[in-house]
């Protein structure tokens, strides 16, 4: 994605790494994909939450990640560095439904009104263009834990409703994701390069609570397929700090994720 | 009894595979045999697992020589797929694919060998979310024909499968649940850091869901980076991670997850994978299938392909 | 939500059980504490699971301290029950017992303290099959209200219990299978080889039900005869079977499993077994109540029964 | 029970744990107590079957016994000995729910007409006496794969109707135990100190098959509270061998089975 287009001096993906990472509480159990929310949490844990601990869904239990050798998968090895356990994927995920997550992180290539996620098919999944790589453990997270979505601020990623419903969010809205049988979890928050969202407690949509430093809700807006909830009161967040985006670079000196 | 039940249609009935599991030889004997040999025994039409993740512990060596034998209207299983899946696809040995996600690996992007067979309709493909796949392996293994779970509601997923999904009401909670059938694949192919000749298997590192995989299967091909002794085995039974009796082949491939990892043996090939990306990147199908007639059709043997990744095997 | 379903007494609803794990401090933080502070953390009328089997990595000082403790109208469950059994119903701590065996081990005979608590009534006592216990525990383990079964069908074994059991036709197979309720203790009381104070326990020989039972209970009491590093932990995390995050206490216990045994540190006390023995053939309940008198009250502290064992402890 | 009242020259211990070894097959999977079945399938082991593998309800899969040291419980480290592997109790009981095992091998109080046996309750279950130590996994082997039952041949075991269905045989005969959804499994034989019997494959009542050396169809019945079906053939055992004998004392040099 290159520089953020504000012309400031933190790419996209180190303003969302940085935005992760302070959602993160210290103890809490977060499950992880190893891009951003990786990078994230293990900010961190260098910064306020030394006591947090990450999962991963290849079965990793507490890793801990060094500097310059950012695993490629959630199922690798090298994932599972000094880890406290490695269980099977199938328990790992187990956790999720028994309740021991606090957040779970997920991405994707879609998100709608009612933070609905899709990585699996544009299009119609009787004939996508293209086929995405699918869920791995992204419907696992958002059916069972509380979960915040990752996701570049793009037009065609913000859609009203998603091509396919991959991992669920609210699903149509209202109680519909209960009445579906998921009766636990929910997106607490959408977090991308120009805002953060939660979404609204009766409706269930879409609503801005934080401009990122510099963004205006016009950029937010230009940059979504449909009106998001708009409350009077918007925070904004801060920028990211010297420390926060040093740490960063440390962790990923060859730029793997820090495009 | 199964008149009128018949929509998981990768589940059969109990009866039948019990049947079926009578009928092996699971006594303590010797099953080493060759690569081909043990390949040799998988026919066409049959419901393949396959074991590790993404590229870790994946059997290379197994699949490689499965591809090479040509194997036709399979239906493969895997929970998250990387390379072996666009060489299973592009060597034309799958019907149905069942999976719940599908790239070479995120540094790599999407599979242009799965997008080409997902979009233009020439493979039955099912996503299916992580942890479902690994409880209907589960179910699987228990003998059971359904673990309920709180998953995969809410979402276009079940919709989008062939095999239509029941849900229930708890009678107990009144939680809805939904109904994973189980998975019993006929053959499930795990590569291990070591394991006895009558196949008494463990594993180091990450154990991903082979031993529910082992259980759940028919029949268990194991390649093992080294054959150990019973005795090794028995010293240390609490390491054993798949029992003999699941086993029906034991073949010894030093780096049979090449050029995927082996904890404690090899890292992946990074490198070579890479280079396998140029070629679908440049050119797609037709690139992977160039890759697979120079990796896996011309070698001689799998040291012939080993020799390619630039691995010279100890002796 | 739950309303009309209540017919698994000891299965909480999902959302409360998930309460109460959102409730607890997961963190990686130092859980160490004395015996008696960790069994302090027990209510009267909880329902405490007991680790390990028959004599075999029973957690014998935990149950020891919770006699001492005096605790009240517990619902106790273990898959298999020797001796400890015997001291909780003489102790007067239990209300309901949950098993599908009890005795001190078939070289001694019928529990004559067992005999006089069921047979008169003085107990709610429930036998399951072995493996249905496990499936419970394992059903709780992993966040379902049930696993499904194909056993204790056709047995006079349900209507013998309190919890009225369903059954349903499986909608994919026709058959009929047995709904166990998932079984989600309070506490469970876990006696391992080694674990660091963070509560990562890795145990060796059989594993028995311990780690589906620690993830189904809302707290675990862990004992063990070493604390180690959080480092030798991280140095072999495939031999982890029981994660921090589900432990709430960590006690040093050396012989914590005394009389039974520990595998890798010491087998059964059998002579002292054999001693125990003789109080209950001579005189039943009273009998018991003289050993426990003389080895669970009288004694200072565990090392004070140790003593009575004939075991010193190493400096 | 002291020696067999035939006056031969071996226990009522030592005939059962012969009969039972003797239906061993080469190769066979199968699941046993401690006692005779293990005493059993061990001297199976030296003599016709050295393939059969053992398994306990304690998780262990095919350990070597040794000579004098025989364990006093299905979960005990004993028991594990120089095992191929060690499970824990829930999957190793799954694996007859799979159908990996061939011959579960039970006891237990009371046995009835349809081979249903009871280890729980003499009496009512709601005032029994006494209150027997109960299942184990006695009701998880019957229930699932085809079973051999061991039990000395008292008026007193063999009744017409157990007080209590633990271990169900064939439930009410017919096809009853299939109605009750068990649909694998069945009381392939009983074995006694006097007889062998299978069930009658209509009405699933016990049947007599084989006399052991020495004993009359009388002797048979006279120990009984029910009637079984006897047909016109009846097959004589082979009376132990010396060499079978002799096996089984050095397995268990101190007698704590062989009684």
């Amino acid at each position: 994605m290159g520089k953020h287009q504000m012309n400031q001096t933190y790419t996209t993906s180190e303003l969302l790494s940085v935005m992760c990472s302070r959602v993160m509480p210290d103890g809490a159990i977060i499950f992880a994909g190893v891009g951003v929310p990786l990078l994230g949490a293990t900010l961190a844990q260098r910064l306020h939450a030394p006591k947090l601990t990450i999962l991963f869904e290849g079965g990793i239990i507490g890793p801990f990640i060094q500097p310059g050798r950012l695993p490629s998968s959630t199922n690798e090895m090298r994932t599972a560095e000094k880890a406290n356990m490695l269980l099977n994927p199938t328990d790992v995920l187990a956790l999720l439904q028994r309740g021991y997550v606090d957040i779970g992180f997920i991405g994707g290539a879609q998100i709608d009104q009612y933070a609905n996620v899709n990585s699996s098919y544009i299009g119609s999944y009787r004939q996508p263009a293209p086929r995405l790589p699918g869920s791995g453990g992204g419907n696992d997270i958002s059916s069972l834990v509380e979960t915040i979505v990752i996701m570049p601020h793009e037009k065609k990623r913000f859609v009203e409703n998603v091509d396919f419903i991959t991992s669920p969010g609210y699903v149509a809205g209202g109680n519909s994701r209960k009445d579906a049988g998921l009766i636990s979890g929910g997106v607490l928050k959408v977090i991308t390069n120009l805002c953060v969202f939660d979404c609204d407690a009766v409706t269930r949509r879409l609503c801005v609570r934080a401009l990122h430093p510099g963004v205006t809700i016009d950029a937010v807006l230009d940059n979504m397929g449909f009106r998001p909830e708009i409350p009077d009161d918007l925070e904004t967040s801060e920028p990211p700090t010297g420390e926060e985006l040093e740490i960063l670079r440390e962790l990923d000196p060859t730029r793997i994720y820090l495009k | 009894m199964t008149t009128g039940f018949q929509s998981a249609p990768d589940t059969p009935h109990y009866v039948d595979l019990r049947a079926r599991l009578a009928k092996r030889d699971r006594g303590l004997r010797d099953k080493v045999m060759s690569l081909s040999e043990a390949i040799g025994t998988i026919a066409d039409g049959d419901h393949v697992a396959i074991g590790g993740n993404t590229f870790s512990r994946t059997p290379f060596a197994a699949i490689w020589e499965l591809v090479r034998q040509q194997k036709k209207r399979l239906t493969v299983s895997r929970s998250i797929t990387s390379t072996e899946g666009d060489f299973l696809l592009a060597g034309g040995c799958v019907d149905k694919y069942m999976t719940s996600w599908f790239s070479q690996g995120i540094l790599w992007g999407l599979s242009r060998v799965m997008r080409d067979f997902v979009e233009n309709g020439k493979v039955t493909y099912e996503e299916w979310s992580h942890m479902s796949l690994g409880m209907m392996y589960r179910a699987g293994a228990l003998g059971i024909p359904f673990l309920p779970t709180r998953v995969m509601m809410g979402s276009g997923m079940p919709e989008a499968l062939v095999t239509s999904l029941e849900t229930m009401t708890c009678p107990y909670s009144g939680d809805k649940l939904l109904l994973l059938p189980a998975l019993n694949p006929n053959v499930a192919l795990i590569h291990v850091q070591r394991a006895d000749k009558y196949g008494n298997a463990q594993y180091d590192g990450l154990p991903f869901m082979d031993a529910d995989m082992a259980m759940a299967a028919d029949r268990v091909i194991l390649t093992t980076e080294k054959i150990i002794s019973n005795d090794d085995i028995r010293n240390a039974p609490d390491h054993t991670k798949i029992p003999f009796m699941a086993v029906d082949a034991v073949v010894e491939v030093p780096y049979g997850a090449a050029p995927h990892e082996c904890a404690g043996f090899y890292e992946p090939f990074y490198k070579h994978m890479d280079e396998y990306a140029d070629f679908t990147r440049k050119n797609g199908v037709p690139g992977a299938l160039d890759y697979m007639q120079e990796h896996i059709f011309e070698p001689r043997d799998w040291t012939g392909f080993l020799k390619k990744l630039g691995v010279g095997l100890p002796n």
